[in-house]
């Protein structure tokens, strides 16, 4: 019964939001937008689990010494600080009335001088990790690698003044061979019909999910039968 | 471990000698923010090289402040506003002014309700009932994804291939735009085969199946290589905050 | 690099290259160029000249929403797009509108405000030119509410005034009161959504800029959806550029896309270099091997 | 043999049912005039209802001003005026721009605001009054135009979206069929897929080596459907971890998906029959974003040096952070996502992609349930009629008969 109760909801909610796009009359033409705000509103509360679980596992690993529980308790104090800055917007206009990121209160700072940084610099390791795999995976060991690598290497060298000169000698009646052309050529040609390709495909994988889901053929999401 | 210090003199030796070189261009950073900014882009910079102390303490500040930055941004902008201030709208006057003066919008109780459900979660005595909530997100997401998805990314992009395969230009044939309207849609058709799973792939199928996964690589290769710039400019933009703003090399 | 083989040649060596010698070379690859100031020129193509167009375009007094879907990480590379629509738009008299799908872009709407706007057109008016509309959650939920009715989220702006207290946005109703839907991110959620979810069913034109991550699979949406697209920092070098052209005073002003494009040129050279080093090591090791199969009589 | 021919009736119902919304044809437009000194008003004002909204909206439109384009050139837009009565006060509602010819009025919902009643609400049966005047370029007025009068509805039906739900019916009837077919024990084959066939193999691996397994379940949210599948393919993970006695670290990046990843865990540990292996310590919250939940994930990887990485869900810029830090460490590593940009670098630098719609078949596939197959197969036969329609229509269309080609147009 109690795994009947949450398969009948998901069924009642999800078909009845699939009916809604086609009725423009009360109730129904509002409800996929009021849904989609108490599912922000639910994802809040939810917060709260997470900042609970967070808490007992870095709590724990204090409390029994983990090996690195030192930097448990940075991320408990950074939690703290920054939940009190927000919580109470200290630094701000007077009270708690301006606005949450107001210039010059604590929690935009925060922001600014501890957040942006490390997200900047964490989302720069791409530029790394773009190279070293690039050296890793573009060699052509096979058909299908070969294919990856000249792709890869027509664009790489396209966006380059390097690869715009080496092709420029080809006589107008070939240019469409310049390197720029034909990286251009492939983004615009085989990588679009690759891209909807895969698009459709994905379309139709998330359309039959959303039918297994809303069946109840799919219930994994619901977990056990604990009693 | 030697080496390992080898590498950071040399480092230190390196940026050292910079700085000695442009000597007057502009001081090295006084700003205490700017320093502490500094310190946790190295930090986490020295990841690379290997895991430690510094890319730790980094790795922790940061789940720390962000799990209450996002705590904090859920509760100024969604519960505040589109919770408490519609059930009952005098007691956010200190904060929300404007919106304190409207009527109350009952029907608000119902995500209350569901978000208390989804707490029930942490309770010992009935926590199946944070399931109810969870089949309630789920049927939302669902329901409003099948449509979406069928109308755009489906419907959407079967209309967008409806193209040509004959181009006429000016009154005569155009080879090359033929040539790129037929690539177009063979690939798009050999690609759809490739993702078909219930029917070996064989024959006359298995060679359109083969065709669909060229097309598919090199799809996957050109947006490889079309992003890397924009990768590189990430690490632009660090550098200019470690050599411009903190060490004050660039003008 | 493996000390238990003797044999190990100059080829070995390299095809086995440590990553942290790449990742240093990377590294020099973008600081020396961004200490020596290297740049470079650009020309607009088609897809970024088409959003210069649309804005060249509208009239006096159009209303533009500006919606930021991106976050601190990627501002080198969205920034310098917003900068350049930004002046644009100020240029010719367009009503800007902001808002972020993304929590992040609440504070890069103020910041933008503050050194764009406030800076550098001082006569325009908070409120009548602009407005900060703020950050709201929702995702793609959220577009779908402002697509039928824009003040049922936004009850005030981002300092908390009444809607209908601000002046440009007393004729607003929904998204269909827009001319132009301009999506900066290009993340999830951002120009796909918009898309989607706006543009599509609303029926109104959507721009954007993306980064370059993005910007190839926002390509299937262009031109029937979307009506042009900046991609990464070379679609705003693009822009800028086209900006320089069309207002040659904004020569003066900063240009960092085309700043950043040096750097970015020779990093991009030392990747190419890379891979070309990876596979002729990597035939060679082949060759080698094939022979060494054959020297020992045993096909392996 | 009986089966095949209910298959090809399947498919032939379904495309006859498309070519039914063959065609629907579109209005034009018209212009014409003499000059004068101020603009000519716009004629011919009609009011209508919006046919697809719920009565808060109605349509006007109206002929242009012989002004607009032709005659003294000189309009530059319409201003459209709403009251509730003939005398009553008149309200500015919209201003559309030269040469178009009509407005779709959206009024408010509420009936009053802050206490008022509110002029810009909108609602069923009630009797509206428009009057439109042009504005010229110069900033002047033509006369008004005639006084009319029109109503909105409360529509049961979206016109609009007739496409939409015959293939939402199309597909849903394909799924049903298939997964009634299942269930009366028809036998379903599924092709091979390299990354699910490795899953085996890559937990096996770990248990040798005596060390974790990660799965991370990506960066969308616990409702998503490329997550929901994530959890079918979390759930056989676990099961098999259970068997084998290896750990399963699961970091999460959303609290709601936390929740469903422990349930999901604690489930499959159950149906192993080793509840007691089942620790709740291992399925973890880190924090709801992208790039601080990375730099966590990649420190796990390298300090507890797990064998064997699984991203199957939703992914961003983390996903070239996390498989290269997963190839330093020497893991396996299997990915799965439905995020097309994040699909190059799963494909460069993990062992095993699964593409997209391949994520989905997956979990149907592990499960080997015929329950779940079923939509497999659905999906295959919605690329078949998909494929046949857009090949012919291509081929003839290009033979210059456009039959095809409208029929598609008219459905997407």
């Amino acid at each position: 019964m109690r795994r009947q109760i949450p398969v009948v909801i998901t069924f009642i909610v999800g078909s009845v939001l699939i009916i809604s796009v086609f009725i423009p009359h009360k109730p129904f033409g509002q409800l996929g937008e009021n849904f989609s705000v108490y599912f922000d509103i639910i994802a809040v509360f939810a917060f709260i689990l997470g900042a609970g679980n967070l808490l007992r596992v870095h709590g724990n690993r204090i409390y029994k010494k983990h090996k690195d529980w030192p930097y448990s308790v940075v991320t408990v104090a950074g939690f703290t600080v920054m939940m009190i800055a927000g919580l109470f917007k200290i630094g701000g206009s007077p009270g708690i009335t301006g606005d949450l990121t107001e210039p010059g209160s604590m929690f935009e700072d925060l922001y600014m001088y501890v957040f942006t940084p490390l997200m900047a610099t964490m989302f720069a390791l791409l530029a790394f990790y773009v190279a070293s795999a690039s050296h890793r995976a573009f060699r052509a060991k096979n058909k299908e690698a070969t294919v990856l690598l000249l792709a890869a290497f027509v664009i790489l060298l396209g966006r380059t003044p390097f690869g715009v000169e080496l092709t420029s000698w080809l006589p107008d009646p070939l240019s469409f061979l310049e390197i720029p052309n034909l990286a251009s050529w492939i983004m615009s040609v085989p990588n679009m019909a690759g891209q909807r390709a895969i698009m459709v495909g994905i379309a139709l994988g998330v359309i039959a999910m959303a039918l297994r889901v809303i069946l109840g053929v799919e219930r994994t999401y619901l977990g056990a039968d604990s009693e | 471990m030697r080496k390992d210090l080898v590498w950071l003199f040399a480092g230190i030796l390196f940026f050292g000698l910079l700085y000695l070189l442009n000597w007057g261009v502009k001081a090295i950073s006084t700003d205490l923010l700017v320093w502490i900014g500094a310190f946790l882009t190295l930090a986490i910079l020295s990841f690379l090289y290997q895991d430690n102390a510094f890319y730790k303490f980094a790795e922790h500040l940061f789940v720390g402040v962000s799990a209450a930055y996002w705590m904090c941004m859920g509760f100024w902008n969604t519960l505040v506003p589109n919770l408490i201030a519609k059930l009952h709208p005098p007691i956010v006057k200190g904060v929300l002014p404007a919106i304190a003066e409207k009527p109350p919008e009952y029907w608000y109780i119902i995500p209350a309700a569901l978000g208390i459900m989804f707490l029930m979660r942490l309770s010992p005595k009935a926590p199946w009932i944070s399931r109810w909530a969870l089949a309630f997100i789920v049927g939302t997401t669902t329901g409003l994804n099948l449509v979406r998805y069928l109308r755009s990314d489906f419907l959407g992009q079967i209309k967008s291939t409806l193209i040509p395969v004959i181009v006429v230009e000016n009154g005569s044939l155009s080879v090359g735009g033929s040539f790129s309207n037929i690539v177009i849609v063979v690939g798009v058709l050999c690609g759809l085969i490739y993702f078909f799973f219930s029917k070996e792939h064989k024959g006359l199928f298995g060679v359109a199946s083969r065709v669909g996964i060229y097309i598919l690589m090199i799809t996957f290769g050109a947006s490889f290589g079309y992003t890397v710039m924009a990768r590189i400019s990430l690490l632009v933009g660090r550098m200019r905050f470690l050599l411009g703003d903190w060490m004050g090399l660039l003008q | 690099m493996n000390p238990d083989n003797p044999k190990m040649g100059f080829f070995e060596t390299i095809a086995n290259i440590d990553r942290r010698v790449i990742f240093l070379f990377i590294g020099f690859a973008v600081i020396i160029p961004v200490l020596l100031s290297f740049s470079c020129t650009e020309e607009a193509t088609p897809i970024v000249q088409a959003v210069y167009d649309e804005i060249e375009s509208l009239p006096e007094g159009s209303k533009v929403l500006i919606s930021f879907d991106y976050g601190p990480s990627t501002v080198p590379e969205v920034q310098p797009m917003i900068d350049a629509l930004l002046r644009h738009s100020c240029e010719k008299n367009l009503k800007m509108y902001m808002m972020a799908l993304w929590g992040t872009g609440h504070n890069l709407i103020s910041e933008s405000m503050q050194d764009i706007i406030e800076k550098e057109f001082p006569h325009k008016i908070y409120g009548v030119d602009y407005v900060n509309l703020g950050y709201k959650a929702g995702n793609q939920g959220l577009i779908n509410v402002i697509l039928t009715d824009m003040k049922k989220m936004y009850t005030t702006d981002a300092r908390g005034s009444e809607i209908d207290a601000v002046p440009m946005m007393v004729d607003i109703r929904n998204l269909k009161s827009f001319d132009l839907i301009l999506s900066m991110g290009g993340g999830f959620p951002g120009i796909k959504e918009w898309v989607l979810f706006g543009g599509d069913p609303g029926n109104i034109p959507v721009a954007g800029g993306a980064t370059a991550v993005s910007a190839p699979l926002l390509y299937p949406y262009y031109p029937r959806q979307l009506l042009g697209l900046l991609g990464g920092i070379k679609g705003a070098a693009e822009y800028e550029s086209a900006l320089i052209k069309g207002y040659p005073k904004f020569k003066t002003h900063s240009h960092p896309a085309i700043d950043m494009m040096g750097p970015q040129t020779v990093a991009h050279i030392v990747i190419v270099f890379f891979i070309v080093i990876g596979n002729i090591t990597f035939f060679i090791g082949r060759k080698r091997e094939e022979g060494e199969k054959r020297e020992g009589g045993v096909i392996k | 043999m009986i089966r095949f021919k209910i298959r090809l009736a399947l498919i032939l119902i379904s495309a006859s049912v498309l070519l039914l919304f063959g065609y629907i044809s579109s209005p034009g437009q018209e212009l014409e005039a003499p000059p004068e000194p101020l603009p000519a008003p716009p004629t011919n004002v009609v009011i209508s209802d919006d046919p697809n909204d719920d009565g808060h909206t109605t349509i006007v439109s109206w002929q242009l001003s012989r002004d607009d384009g032709a005659g003294l050139n000189n309009v530059m837009a319409y201003e459209i005026f709403r009251s509730t009565s003939p005398e009553g006060e008149f309200l500015q509602v919209g201003v559309m721009g030269k040469g178009l010819d009509s407005y779709i009025d959206r009024g408010e919902k509420e009936k009053t605001r802050n206490g008022e009643p509110n002029p810009r609400y909108i609602g069923a049966g009630i009797d509206y009054y428009y009057k439109m005047r042009a504005k010229s370029t110069t900033g002047t007025y033509s006369e008004f135009s005639e006084l009319v009068v029109g109503q909105a509805k409360n529509n049961w039906y979206h016109t609009g979206k007739t496409n939409i739900m015959i293939a939402v019916l199309i597909f849903s009837g394909l799924v049903i069929y298939f997964i009634t077919a299942a269930k009366r024990g028809k036998e379903l084959y599924v092709r091979p897929i390299a990354g699910i066939d490795a899953v085996d193999e890559s937990i096996g691996r770990a248990t040798e080596m005596g060390r974790p397994i990660l799965f991370v379940l990506g960066t969308g949210t616990a409702a998503d459907l490329a997550t929901i599948a994530g959890y079918t393919i979390l759930a056989r993970v676990a099961k098999m971890t259970a068997d084998y006695q290896t750990k399963v670290l699961v970091p999460v990046n959303e609290p709601v998906m936390l929740a469903v990843a422990q349930e999901t865990v604690k489930s499959a540990y159950m149906e192993a029959g080793r509840p007691d292996m089942y620790d709740e310590q291992n399925i973890f919250y880190v924090t709801a974003m992208q790039f601080p939940f990375v730099a966590a994930v990649c420190g796990l990887m390298i300090r507890e040096q797990t064998a064997t990485n699984f991203y199957m869900g939703i992914f961003h810029a983390e996903s070239l952070i996390l498989a290269e830090t997963g190839a330093i460490t020497g893991a396996i590593q299997i990915s799965g996502t439905d995020q097309l940009a994040q699909l190059p670098f799963f494909i460069a630098a993990t062992d095993y992609t699964l593409i997209g719609e391949e994520l989905y078949a997956a979990s149907g596939y592990l499960s080997k349930e015929a329950l779940l197959l079923g939509p497999v197969k659905a999906q295959d036969y919605a690329k078949v009629i998909l494929l046949t329609l857009l090949g012919l229509a291509v081929i003839t269309w290009s033979f210059g008969w456009g039959f095809f080609k409208s029929l598609i147009s008219t459905i997407s």
